[in-house]
């Protein structure tokens, strides 16, 4: 695993957008064959600088060299002809194309003549990627049928199929459970053994840590220090990236649940394959749901959110039975959801931060139908300030903002309700390790104070070390429930593969 | 079965409303009206491919009814006062309404309109050449050759359906076949995403608004041929049933969702009604009541026909 | 900071505003007849009536919608109030009746888009055709006229020197700014328009707030069809034909989306004095019916250059 | 049974549903059937319309063209089907037509005009409301009118703007023009439906006491109006009795009685 001459030289990139100064004179470089890890909080600056290097945007000031030779990277296809692809953090495919079309976008193989989609080709191609990441569904289905880690893996592919010297990978596994992440890790080591250049981002530190050959860090839009993995501790890179040490985590506290927050019997929802599903939750308990992609986790809470209304059986909030027809019903029973797809389900893209805050509250703040824009504001602030959001301020557009804290704008979206069951669907993902810390925080808080609370979460040692009891899902049945002390991660991987 | 419903579920609404029709009027199921049906339809047909196309890129193009009388006054002020042939004229007209096209696709990427305001105001413009033109007169062609773009028969088809069926065919090809045909889906499904990828949306967007306005120049002609006559108001209001058509054939107005044939279905559903109505001798009033009733029908129908 | 920012984004919402001023300037010289107070009162008075609409349509295309219905519906609810009228029921019940029944019309087109998830395009295109049909068939064709004097006032009043038309339209643009930017309606409005499935996840009642907006499109039809039979005294089947063009064109020019969740309500005002103030000079400077349609294209053409100009300043 | 198809050019229009009622009754009296079309102003559908009207092979074809060059293809069509075309109205520039039985639309531009040039006193300023652009009921009201104001040096047509047949824009647009024009003695609209909504645009102005108001089709509103005095004089084109000579017309030739070529329906003009 020799790592190779230096590739890549980004020196002063300096970025603003109104209101912000994304990035400060920062640099950053890249050997052929080595896997550097860029870290930094939510906001650092980090997909914004490999914006820059895959062509979507301008650097106000500054200069890339690659290969020795400086570059302007006017738009994407200038990055790709130099060799560089990305994964981007956020997901982007086309929703109405095959996996095949979306993989080879703007790069369909034709034939002679006439000059036709070779859709036989475009299909070999595209299965022989889908095969190498180990994905179960053919490149003729439209990705519009796909689930979020499907979709992510279908980006891997289309980034992979460039075959490019210099591959970014945003965030990629924040949508992924560990199984395709295990694939994806093997995939990245085969890349480095051929001499290709991975730029890593991700806010799960074991990942870097595994991975990674150097790490870099930023802070607040500027350079921190560059390190060789092997000369650093987890701590170490989270120090660099907070500037101070981090506290320690918080205790799970064991409880006495005597009352159930939150009671499911016989639920039974035909469209998702649920049947007879029986779960109770208690005041103050944090009840963990783990499993695989496509076990059902999600489908369940969809329906007892009323997304998607059950068929039969019945839901108790409180000792209360509720009838819950629609999201509206389920809120004034005492039911939030944390969704999990933040850009679809979770937040108005384009209103501003303020706004998304305080949507599920505007009855609570204002008079008839009168808002109190001043009261509704306020609220704002203070979670902006409770969850350290990165933002010019209340009125910034929610779009403008960093993956991480539009995240967290979801979150806090949430706490503001103060429900009595809070039902959270992958709720850290993509937020750095300082903010999920406070977030666990806050969870550990909000169960003290009597909420029920249900987490799904892909990511095991998040739920490990969150919860009280522990429900494994497989194939839409809840296969066991563990209490805290009982629960591995082999035990719950071995009843999430339905054994 | 069911698969076969939900691909084809609006064709299975056609065939239902041929089949209450053929029982409910003698005159339906005979060949010269199916003919009839299939030659009134044409021109609705070649502007709904075109229409259809501009919303595949999330966009609509509403000046196909004044292209169309433009183009169609072109042809025949060419021919009857400049006594040019047809094979210059008609070439000459096309060129002419492409050229629409062009500040329509211009007006929308480099001057960033809304595809429904640029579009509005070519229909405005291109009416008002059209009244210049013309001087707010019917221009009548006697030109043989050129009524017989109209009128004429080949091999017992009319003409019209023959140019319908060619361009029907190209422009599944195009759609379905060709790359720049299917990143067309690309830039209405994600914009930035089909930019990204390298692919030029401005140049797709230019492609449509061109195609749109060639087809509504074509269907333009065809009519003024058809009428013997160029009439300034002709294809008044043609934009919206050509974008009724489009989405009644399961295209989305908010892009990337779409595809010829079933744009066809569309064209064919109203073709049918509107027939249909008239052998039923339903008074024209009640005529209107029941089409807007059937459309809905139709979409409602699809719907439920296509869900899993 | 905060504080310039708005400035900012006001300014940039105000391309429309600099064209209206440029545009009054060059007709000031064009014509000496334009800024006069008795034109600048019958330029306002004639924008009441798609002003009115526009208000309705701006809250539907807000939820990323779209009424194509608006003139139909117009035309069967005066036509209905006029025969009342004819039938001697009072002049107020009549209007409350054809009120009611636009809001009826207008409830049809959103309990099919919300319930029935039929696509707002094809919706209430169905109901132009159904409700003008019934118009037509109605009346058998022909005009109703000769309304009650008091219901004129509607249309021909005066209240302190300003012509009813206009009051009425003053007050739906109030009731409509601050239905928008005041409730929590508004919010959860522009909410659905931007991500339907957000607003659904976030507890709003998408479906009552659909059938919401196409209720008041309706009842706002409604609403300027009074005005424009109280005006003409006499209600024909054929009325509102294409209004929905000047309603929507308004809207759109004012900056709103039709893709849905932006747009302001003082950008709709402006669309809609726009298109006035157009009409108006074209008959004021007599340019032929030939051109007219050429330099209404490319005004608003221009109009909306400008506006994407300075905004990108 | 005998069954007539009569292929309107509008019937959002009320001369032309006046029309039809007139065709209907004489249909009823002469116990034959009667199917109606619509054409909605558009040659486009006129061509469907007919095309289906020849599939159902109805015994006789009333058209009433949308355009007389533009309905050629369809007479065409009938004369090669067999079945024996009438037009009413509006005549057909080619094929072969039994008999033509209408009023003329450009005498009609003439009489309307020569009646405001004497109500004038052959001065003043007038103003012309068109049809929509380019129909051929605009075009031949248009060139009659102008043809007498052009023969008239002391009359000059200060304005000329288009309303479309329509009264709700007749009034905006005749408002527009009242602030423009400080003085109007006359105003001749293509229809009545224009100028019976700038009769309200004057009277709302306080302007309708100098004005002479002269529409065209004499439609029930307009004559109204004219009793009431508001309205100086409509051309009256009959078309009731249009309507009805076309069907019985249509009848007899059926029943093998000669019928004359061209049955003129005479006009006149409704005035106090
Ligand atoms: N298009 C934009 N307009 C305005 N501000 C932006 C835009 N894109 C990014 N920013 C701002 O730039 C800063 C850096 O954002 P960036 O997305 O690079 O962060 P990041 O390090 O990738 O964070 P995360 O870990 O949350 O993904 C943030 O404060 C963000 O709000
Ligand atoms: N292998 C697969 N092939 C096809 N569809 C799948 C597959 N796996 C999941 N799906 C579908 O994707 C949709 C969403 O599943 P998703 O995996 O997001 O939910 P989940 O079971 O709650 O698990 P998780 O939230 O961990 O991903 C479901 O409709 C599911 O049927
Ligand atoms: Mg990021
Ligand atoms: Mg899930």
């Amino acid at each position: 695993m020799a790592i190779g001459p230096c590739i890549l030289r980004m020196e002063g990139i300096t970025k603003r957008f109104p209101g912000v100064k994304a990035l400060d004179e920062v640099r950053f470089d890249l050997c052929a064959g080595e896997i550097h890890a860029l870290a930094g909080e939510n906001g650092a600056g980090k997909s914004t600088l490999m914006k820059i290097l895959s062509g979507e945007y301008q650097a106000d000031g500054g200069t890339i060299h690659l290969k020795d030779n400086p570059v302007e990277i006017a738009n994407p296809q200038t990055a790709q002809t130099l060799g560089i692809a990305i994964i981007n953090q956020e997901l982007a495919l086309i929703p109405y194309l095959s996996v095949a079309e979306n993989i080879f976008l703007g790069r369909e193989p034709v034939k002679q003549v006439p000059r036709f989609v070779d859709w036989q080709k475009l299909n070999q191609d595209a299965a022989e990627y889908l095969q190498r990441l180990k994905l179960d569904f053919g490149p003729q289905t439209l990705v519009e049928d796909l689930s979020i880690a499907q979709q992510q893996m279908v980006e891997v592919a289309k980034a992979l199929s460039l075959d490019a010297q210099i591959l970014i990978m945003d965030e990629p596994t924040s949508a992924l459970t560990e199984k395709e992440s295990e694939i994806l890790f093997d995939l990245m080591a085969e890349l480095k053994a051929r001499g290709i250049a991975v730029v890593y981002i991700s806010h799960r530190m074991e990942e870097i840590q595994r991975l990674a050959d150097r790490v870099t860090v930023f802070r607040d839009g500027r350079y921190v220090a560059t390190s060789e993995i092997a000369d650093i501790t987890i701590e170490g890179i989270i120090q660099q990236m907070v500037g101070r040490k981090l506290q320690a985590h918080t205790p799970v506290t064991a409880i006495q649940a005597t009352e159930t927050a939150l009671k499911l019997v016989d639920l039974t929802v035909h469209r998702h394959g649920i049947e007879a599903l029986n779960l109770s939750l208690g005041k103050g308990e944090v009840l963990g749901i783990a499993g695989l992609v496509g076990a059902g986790r999600s489908e369940l809470a969809r329906s007892i959110f009323g997304v998607d209304p059950i068929d039969s059986g019945d839901i108790f909030v409180d000792g209360r039975k509720v009838r819950i027809q629609s999201p509206k019903d389920a809120i004034a029973a005492g039911i939030g959801l944390v969704p999990e797809n933040r850009k679809e389900q979770g937040l108005l893209l384009k209103m501003a931060v303020g706004e998304n805050i305080t949507i599920n509250i505007l009855k609570r703040i204002s008079r008839f139908l009168f808002l109190n824009k001043r009261k509704a504001m306020d609220i704002a602030q203070t979670y902006i300030e409770k969850l350290k959001v990165k933002t010019p301020g209340a009125m910034e557009k929610t779009i403008n903002l960093s993956g991480g804290n539009q995240q967290k704008i979801v979150i806090a979206k949430w706490l503001t309700m103060h429900p009595q069951v809070m039902i959270l669907d992958e709720p850290t993902r993509g937020i750095d390790i300082g903010a999920k810390n406070e977030i666990y925080a806050l969870i550990r808080e909000l169960a003290g104070s009597g909420m029920g609370i249900l987490i799904i979460s892909s990511e095991l040692p998040e739920i490990l070390r969150l919860c009280n009891r522990i429900a494994v899902m497989s194939q839409r049945k809840i296969t066991a429930i563990l209490s805290r002390e009982d629960a591995t991660q082999e035990r719950i991987m071995t009843y999430a593969t339905g054994g | 079965m069911r698969g076969l419903i939900q691909r084809f579920s609006g064709l299975f609404i056609l065939l239902a409303l041929c089949l209450f029709l053929s029982f409910s009027t003698e005159y339906f199921l005979t060949q010269r009206n199916l003919v009839n049906i299939v030659l009134q339809t044409s021109i609705l047909a070649i502007v709904a491919l075109g229409v259809g196309m501009t919303m595949l890129t999330a966009g609509i193009d509403l000046s196909v009814g004044s292209v169309a009388a433009f183009c169609g006054a072109i042809a025949a002020g060419l021919i009857v006062e400049s006594q040019l042939g047809i094979w210059l004229a008609i070439p000459v007209a096309v060129v002419a309404g492409i050229s629409l096209g062009l500040l329509n696709g211009l007006l929308i990427v480099y001057g960033s309109l809304p595809p429904f305001i640029a579009t509005l105001a070519t229909m405005a413009i291109g009416r008002g050449l059209t009244l210049v033109y013309t001087d707010g007169r019917p221009i009548t062609v006697p030109d043989p050759a050129f009524v017989f773009i109209g009128n004429g028969e080949v091999l017992g088809v009319p003409l019209p359906v023959i140019i319908m069926a060619a361009l029907l065919l190209t422009a599944y090809l195009f759609l379905a076949h060709t790359r720049t045909g299917r990143n067309l889906y690309a830039i209405g499904g994600n914009e930035k995403t089909a930019h990204l990828a390298g692919i030029s949306v401005a140049r797709g967007k230019l492609l449509v608004y061109m195609i749109s306005a060639f087809a509504a120049a074509t269907a333009g002609i065809i009519l003024t041929a058809r009428l013997w006559s160029a009439q300034p108001t002709t294809g008044m209001g043609l934009e919206l049933e050509a974008i009724a058509a489009a989405v009644l054939g399961g295209t989305s107005l908010f892009g990337g969702r779409g595809s010829a044939w079933g744009i066809m279905v569309g064209v064919f559903i109203i073709g049918v009604v509107s027939n249909g109505l008239n052998l039923l001798e339903i008074s024209s009033y009640y005529q209107q009541v029941i089409k807007g009733f059937v459309f809905i029908m139709a979409v409602i129908l699809d719907m439920y026909a296509r869900k899993k | 900071m905060e504080k310039m920012r708005g400035i900012k984004a006001y300014l940039q919402q105000s391309g429309l505003l600099i064209f209206i001023l440029i545009m009054v300037g060059v007709l000031a010289l064009l014509s000496d007849r334009f800024l006069t107070p008795a034109n600048l009162i019958n330029i306002l008075r004639q924008a009441s009536i798609n002003g009115i609409i526009s208000v309705g349509m701006m809250l539907v295309i807000l939820t990323a919608g779209i009424d194509l219905s608006v003139g139909a519906i117009l035309a069967l609810s005066v036509v209905v109030t006029a025969d009342l009228m004819h039938r001697d029921l009072p002049p107020l019940l009549a209007a409350t009746a054809g009120l009611s029944l636009g809001g009826l019309l207008g409830f049809v087109n959103g309990w099919l888009v919300s319930r029935i998830k039929v696509p707002p395009f094809i919706a209430t295109l169905g109901m132009m055709s159904f409700a003008r049909g019934l118009a037509l068939a109605y009346t058998g064709g022909k005009p109703v006229t000769g309304l009650d004097a008091g219901f004129r006032f509607l249309g021909t009043g005066l209240v302190a020197h300003i012509p009813m038309p206009i009051i009425i339209a003053a007050l739906v643009f109030l009731a409509g700014y601050l239905l928008l930017s005041q409730t929590r309606i508004g919010a959860y409005l522009y909410a659905l328009g931007e991500n339907r499935e957000a607003a659904l996840f976030s507890g709003i009642a998408t479906g009552f707030y659909t059938k919401f907006v196409f209720t008041a499109s309706g009842v706002l039809a409604a609403l300027s069809g009074m005005i424009l039979i109280a005006r003409l005294d006499s209600a024909q089947p054929v009325i509102g034909l294409g209004y929905e063009f000047d309603a929507i064109a308004a809207v759109v020019i004012g900056g709103t989306s039709l893709a849905g969740g932006e747009g302001r309500l003082s950008g709709t005002l402006l669309g809609v004095l726009i298109i006035a103030m157009l009409n108006n000079a074209l008959n004021l400077t007599n340019v032929s019916s030939f051109y007219e349609g050429i330099v209404k294209g490319m005004v608003i053409a221009l109009a909306l250059i400008l506006h994407g100009l300075v905004r990108k300043l | 049974s005998v069954t007539l198809g009569l292929s309107l050019s509008t019937l959002n229009n009320p001369f032309f549903v006046t029309l039809k009622d007139g065709a209907m009754k004489a249909a009823n009296a002469a116990g034959v059937k009667l199917v109606v079309t619509d054409s909605q102003d558009n040659p486009a559908t006129e061509a469907k319309n007919i095309e289906d009207l020849i599939i159902k092979k109805v015994d006789a074809l009333l058209i009433n063209p949308t355009d007389s060059s533009a309905i050629a293809p369809s007479v065409f069509k009938a004369n090669k089907a067999g079945i024996p075309v009438f037009t009413v109205d509006r005549s057909a520039s080619s094929g072969e037509v039994v008999a033509h039985i209408a009023s003329d639309n450009v005498a009609g531009g003439i009489l309307a005009g020569e009646f405001l040039v004497q109500k004038l006193s052959a001065k003043g300023k007038v103003v012309e409301l068109e049809g929509i652009a380019g129909s051929s009921a605009a075009i031949d009201r248009g060139k009659g009118f102008n043809q007498v104001m052009g023969k008239n040096a002391g009359i000059t047509v200060v304005a000329k703007q288009t309303a479309n047949f329509n009264r709700a824009e007749g009034l905006r647009v005749f408002e527009n023009i009242l602030q423009a024009q400080p003085e109007i003695s006359g105003v001749f609209a293509h229809n009545d439906e224009m100028i019976l909504g700038a009769i309200q645009a004057a009277q709302a102005a306080g302007r309708d006491s100098g004005i002479v108001f002269v529409g065209f089709d004499a439609v029930d509103d307009a004559v109204n109006a004219v009793k009431a005095g508001q309205l100086a004089a409509t051309v009256a084109q009959q078309p009731a009795v249009i309507g009805e000579l076309g069907v019985k017309t249509a009848v007899d030739f059926l029943n093998g009685k000669s019928v004359e070529k061209n049955i003129p329906v005479p006009l006149s003009l409704v005035t106090q």
